[in-house]
């Protein structure tokens, strides 16, 4: 099943063509990377995704809906979670209410209910906190439950990111460059957590990221994005063979290189 | 340590029934200071603070010196804030002050009970506007307007006014105002919708400067409203404003043992009221901290995108924080107008909007007890300190032109406050948690 | 009816043009500040106060040493000017500086600061006005000179020489501000700033100094401003800028805030419907709607402006980077 | 002595450790790349160099005199040049106001004309386009215009962050090229390119950043050849 369809989307800011009649097609259950060089307009490509941007020409669908110009909070509810290539969590809230605050779609409480925390208004908290804290051990910040977000070390705040996108409970997951700022060791323990959380979580992952190493490892599909347009889509193996694509990114003579 | 606190306490104590005097009061202040900020043991803090309280409430009763209030209200604040306090005593020694001592001064003299009753309606609305800048993070500059459209809301019926517009027996019969708190309530949330579904779209700076503008136009509707039609009668506002029978009241506390008279019986009673308000106030900022809209609105003041992308929608989520602030002012309006008696478009203007914002960044955005407590400072220091240093200035320092009347000076002292507090504290006097991290950290 | 407008449409206009350049002069005040630190300086306000305080008082102390009226505006423009400029300087430094020193990205920070800023200034002035007169509500001197008047198209038109004064001025300090935004070093170097600080200083610019000098030129035109305003309304208090204030706000919204043409245009556009809406409302309402809400139409405006142009007549729209 | 030299130098954007103690040096007529993923702190690292950020700990010294205590605007008169990530080109100047800021440290108005003259030399499609604001310019023409900028400063060394960005392939080449020709006539650059293969080909020096941390440095030849880097930056193995 196709969970996301773009069709020739577009994007244009002022003369500039940010993402320029891109289309492509995630199916359940892949990662797939979009890479490309810095500017090449992947995170625009994401933002049009999650609605932050309207496309001027295109449509996206999302589990056959239309989704097209829809607004962030209603992609977020329709399924669609991500992160944010420079970390945006809620810096003065503890890590728990991070998680808290990604459950907020699941938790139904009437606002009667929670001016007067009713028997039902309690049910819910108590259940958002069970909850909450279980997607915690489940992603190893269980001890660091009661931190401010903004004291965690660095690779602990990406992967918050990426569990209070979890709290979501999506079916699309939009990762964009999540091993940005990571050394090698701390990628692979990346790379780990991105396969489990897809196996076990039943997820489909869209991924921007620069580490060509993890990118070759874990997806299914890439495409390739250069000056906002789709220059080349398949296997890692084709990708990394496609001459257009190492001339645009993978840099000249790469492929004499490696031979 | 411990014994110097305690042995300045005891002093105070004494004094406070040999020499109930201002420098006493200091002393006395002085005191609280040392039991609060000393590294004391828990047990002889609370010794301490007990002693305390029995020592204001005596200075207060035998001087009515204001002094006296602000020592109750820093022992209020200290048990509010400060750590390991048994919980008992520290609900004991809270209801006593609340219940026990400023009324027993106030029978003493009338001015503690109106004083106490302006703190209290002040502190409940610093927590409405708390809600709105302090979780939220929407800086509001008309939050008066709410309060004028609940004041008035009663003031129009609770008064022959209505009469003037409408058919029927008006004033509405005094027991009313019960009613119309609630109606209140749904005004100003209209209001406030109204207000905010245009207002809440803009970004923050733009906010502030149309939340001033629109505050400024329901001041300028209430002094213009008495033509064509009469509905708010204009510059001379409205006066005599119904207030509720208090017959029940009466012979309760004549049941109670406390006798009352014809001045003190509705101070009591308004004292009380606004005491139950702001206990629902309190109670209800507490659950929606709490809450998921609660979280909503921090996540939404802390980055509104990321907000979004967790599923939650900017407008309907701002517009209830928004709504719920007005609420909350709109019922004090109620009380203040039904309290005085009389309800003029004076009471609302932009200067009202930026007292109850002072009191709240003075005390600590968010933070609950910095709202009571600024609520507090802020309505002592206008309605008392400001007026005793006029008189002050006026008897001792007579050439002082007669112009400069420190009493009228409230925006300087405010302005003062603001600008003081944002460069050297941000986070308030008792912050709260979330902003002592963010503005902390800043510094 | 439409006799009655069309009869007073020559003048309502004409004073509209009055209102609106005085509206310009402060509304560059406000776009410039914010051009530079996205900071909605609600102190500029008192900053045209303070002008106005400071002609009033040149008019009071050198009226008997200066009998010329021409020259005497001359020098209370002048002296408006420097004193407002200062101020706002004095402002920059006192509050504003030591915020950004903090790098405080909670912008409610700043913003409470300038309310704070604006309310202490109204009284300090208060106070100051009180201890040297016992008296702060002040009237402008009359110069005979001054106060002469003409009609033009057969008395369609009644002008007061005071108001040719205000456009002569008010044109001369626009031309001359334009000139050194768009002509000189020191407006590239604004125009830099207010684009880009950080890239700025990497040109060797000292942001500290450009922001000061913003300060400095949008004061002294807002102290220009209030001096014209005391001459034409003659009466004055150390709370009159705040009507005005929030207005030129509003004008500087409607230009598109941060854009210097714009101010102007906005300022223009807002006197034009201010006025329009003052003196018609009563006639279209048959006196049951007086002048009185012509400050609730201002406010309108800026609500609708702010809601479906957000970026202003002139603006350009700025996205949030994500 | 170097002419430009880091110690130690750490760097935080609030509690996140930026730079976890950087040392490296720049001499006079070099071309210095540094390389490393995105995140890794190149950028910072420039950003400390020109005073935009302060670093937390650690000297940094241009011709041997300590700058890393002053602003920005005081490094640049010191002959600090910073082509910033992203071009930052002023949008609503025109073409010829933003190369007329860049010398705003220059009073001698002929100085400052012969500079422009030799960017438009340089890049003569910069003349062709100086009445035109910059924000309307493409994005190679914005890459020339941000270096032109520079030049105009007459600076003793360049920081260059990221100058292929978002670059055609023709355009990277160009600019490359310039690159080169620049440190042909004398000047000494540092050089921060994601696109490691091209950086190591035009730089004498390279250093290899990776979370905040130096971790390979070494003449460009051999770190093109070095076995990690290939597989790390330059999209092998």
């Amino acid at each position: 099943m196709k969970v996301l369809e773009v069709q020739g989307v577009t994007k244009r800011f002022g003369g500039l063509v940010a993402v320029n009649q891109v289309s492509l097609e995630v199916n359940e259950g892949e990662i797939f990377s979009v890479i490309g060089p810095n500017g090449a307009g992947k995170t625009t490509f994401f933002n049009l995704l999650t609605g932050i941007y309207t496309p001027d020409e295109g449509r996206i669908l999302f589990l056959g809906q239309d989704i097209t110009g829809s607004t962030p909070d209603k992609a977020a509810k329709l399924g669609i979670g991500r992160t944010f290539q420079n970390i945006r969590l809620f810096g003065a809230m503890t890590v728990l209410e991070n998680i808290l605050v990604g459950r907020h779609i699941h938790t139904r409480v009437p606002y009667l209910h929670a001016l007067l925390r009713t028997p039902l208004a309690r049910k819910e908290e108590r259940k958002a906190l069970e909850e909450a804290l279980s997607l915690l051990e489940y992603v190893g910040l269980l001890h660091r439950k009661d931190e401010l977000a903004r004291n965690l070390p660095y690779g602990e705040q990406r992967k918050l990111e990426i569990a209070r996108a979890l709290a979501l409970k999506p079916k699309l997951l939009l990762l964009d460059e999540p091993a940005a700022g990571m050394n090698p060791k701390e990628t692979e323990a990346l790379q780990e957590f991105i396969l489990k959380i897809r196996s076990e979580r039943g997820l489909t992952i869209l991924l921007i990221e620069h580490d060509m190493r993890l990118v070759m490892r874990i997806s299914d599909r890439i495409a390739v994005l250069d000056y906002g347009s789709k220059i080349a889509e398949g296997k890692p193996e084709e990708v990394r063979k496609n001459p257009r694509v190492i001339e645009a990114y993978l840099g000249r003579g790469a492929a004499g290189g490696a031979a | 340590m411990s014994l110097l606190s305690l042995a300045l306490s005891l002093v105070f104590l004494l004094l406070s029934f040999l020499a109930p005097n201002t420098l006493t009061a200091f002393l006395g202040l002085g005191a609280l200071g040392v039991a609060a900020f000393a590294r004391l043991e828990p047990r002889v803090r609370t010794l301490n603070l007990a002693l305390l309280t029995l020592a204001f409430t005596l200075f207060l009763r035998s001087s009515g010196n204001t002094l006296g209030l602000i020592g109750l209200v820093g022992i209020l604040v200290a048990l509010t804030t400060l750590p390991r306090i048994p919980r008992g005593i520290r609900v004991a020694l809270g209801l006593a002050i609340l219940l026990l001592s400023v009324p027993i001064a106030g029978f003493a003299n009338t001015f503690i009970f109106e004083l106490g009753i302006q703190i209290g309606i002040f502190a409940a609305m610093s927590l409405g506007l708390n809600v709105v800048v302090g979780m939220a993070g929407l800086l509001d500059l008309g939050y008066a307007a709410f309060f004028a459209v609940g004041a008035y809301t009663w003031a129009i019926f609770g008064s022959p006014q209505a009469g003037k517009f409408l058919q029927g027996n008006f004033p509405l019969p005094g027991e009313y105002m019960y009613l119309f708190m609630l109606i209140a309530v749904v005004t100003t949330a209209i209001t406030g919708l109204l207000i905010g579904l245009p207002a809440l779209r803009l970004r923050g700076d733009y906010l502030a400067i149309v939340t001033l503008g629109l505050g400024e136009v329901v001041r300028i509707l209430a002094n213009n409203l008495d033509h064509p039609i009469n509905i708010t009668n204009g510059p001379q506002g409205i006066t005599p404003v119904g207030r509720p029978p208090i017959d029940w009241f009466r012979s309760l506390m004549g049941a109670l043992g406390v006798r009352l008279d014809e001045t003190t019986d509705y101070q009591l009673f308004f004292y009380l009221l606004v005491l139950v308000m702001i206990g629902l106030v309190v109670l209800a900022n507490v659950n929606l901290a709490n809450s998921r809209f609660g979280r909503a609105w921090v996540a939404i003041r802390e980055d509104e995108i990321a907000a979004q992308a967790m599923g939650i929608p900017l407008l309907p989520t701002k517009l209830i924080a928004f709504m719920t602030g007005a609420a909350f002012s709109g019922v004090m309006g109620v009380i203040y107008g039904a309290q005085r008696t009389f309800v003029s478009p004076e009471s609302f203007t932009l200067l009202a909007s930026i007292t109850i914002l002072a009191m709240v960044i003075l005390g600590g955005m968010g933070s609950i007890p910095g709202a009571i407590l600024g609520a507090a400072a802020l309505t002592i220091l206008n309605l008392d300190i400001l007026k005793t240093f006029s008189e002050f200035v006026r008897t001792s320092l007579p050439w002082i032109p007669s112009q400069v009347d420190p009493a009228k000076y409230e925006r300087l002292v405010f302005g003062l406050i603001l600008i003081l507090m944002m460069i050297y504290r941000p986070q308030g006097l008792i912050p709260e948690a979330r902003h002592r991290a963010e503005l902390e950290e800043e510094a | 009816m439409l006799e009655q407008i069309l009869v007073l449409l020559p003048q309502v206009l004409f004073d509209g043009f009055i209102l609106g350049f005085i509206y310009a002069m402060i509304a560059l005040g406000y776009t410039m500040v914010y051009g530079v630190l996205e900071l909605i300086n609600f102190a500029h306000s008192e900053i045209f106060m303070i002008g106005a305080v400071a002609g009033v008082e040149v008019f009071r102390y050198l009226a008997p040493l200066i009998p010329n009226g021409y020259l005497l505006l001359a020098v209370a423009v002048v002296v408006g000017a420097a004193v407002a400029g200062l101020a706002a300087i004095l402002v920059e430094r006192l509050a504003y500086r030591p915020l950004r020193r903090r790098g405080t990205t909670n912008r409610l920070v700043p913003l409470v600061t300038a309310i704070g800023v604006s309310f202490f200034l109204q009284d300090l002035v208060r106070l100051i006005e009180g201890l040297w007169h016992n008296e702060f509500f002040l009237r402008m001197r009359t110069m005979p000179d001054l106060e002469g008047s003409f009609t033009l198209f057969g008395g369609a038109i009644f002008i007061q020489t005071k108001s040719v004064i205000v456009i002569v001025v008010s044109v001369l300090m626009l031309l001359g501000l334009t000139y050194l935004v768009n002509r000189t070093k020191l407006g590239m170097a604004i125009r830099a700033v207010a684009q880009d600080l950080s890239t700025a200083s990497l040109m060797g610019i000292n942001p500290d100094q450009i922001i000061s000098r913003t300060f400095l030129i949008g004061g002294a035109l807002g102290g220009v401003a209030g001096v014209l305003f005391a001459l034409i309304y003659t009466t004055i208090n150390p709370y009159v800028g705040f009507l005005p204030g929030i207005k030129a706000f509003t004008a500087a919204v409607l230009g598109g805030i941060g854009n210097i043409p714009g101010a102007m245009l906005g300022g223009l556009v807002l006197g034009q419907l201010e006025n329009f809406f003052g003196t018609y409302l009563p006639i279209l309402t048959a006196g049951n709607f007086g002048a009185e809400y012509k400050d609730v139409v201002a406010f309108l405006i800026l609500v609708f402006i702010l809601l479906f142009r957000p970026q202003g007549l002139l603006g350009q729209m700025v996205k949030e980077k994500v | 002595m170097s002419l430009l030299e880091l110690k130690n130098v750490h760097t935080y954007y609030g509690h996140i450790h930026a730079l976890k103690g950087i040392s490296l040096t720049v001499e006079e007529g070099e071309i210095v790349t540094l390389i490393g993923s995105n995140g890794a702190g190149k950028t910072t690292t420039l950003r400390t160099i020109s005073g935009l950020v302060k670093p937390r700990q650690g000297e940094i010294l241009f011709q041997g005199r300590p700058i890393h205590r002053l602003p920005a605007h005081e490094i640049v008169a010191l002959g600090v040049g910073h082509v910033p990530e992203g071009r930052r080109i002023f949008p609503r100047l025109t073409v010829e106001e933003n190369l007329e800021i860049g010398a705003y440290l220059e009073n001698d108005r002929k100085v400052v004309q012969e500079r422009k003259e030799q960017v438009y030399q340089l890049f003569p499609r910069l003349y062709e386009r100086r009445q035109q604001k910059g924000g309307t310019l493409s994005g190679g023409e914005q890459q020339m215009l941000a270096i032109g900028r520079a030049l105009m400063q007459n600076p003793r060394i360049l920081l260059m962050d990221e100058p292929s960005m978002g670059l055609a392939p023709v355009l990277v080449d160009f600019i490359f090229e310039i690159i080169q020709k620049l440190n042909q006539e004398g000047r000494t650059i540092l050089l921060v390119e994601q696109n490691a293969r091209l950086a190591l080909q035009v730089a004498h020096r390279g250093y290899v950043l990776a979370t905040g941390e130096i971790t390979l440095a070494g003449p460009a030849k051999e770190l093109a050849e070095n076995p990690e880097v290939q597989k790390a930056y330059l999209g092998e193995g």
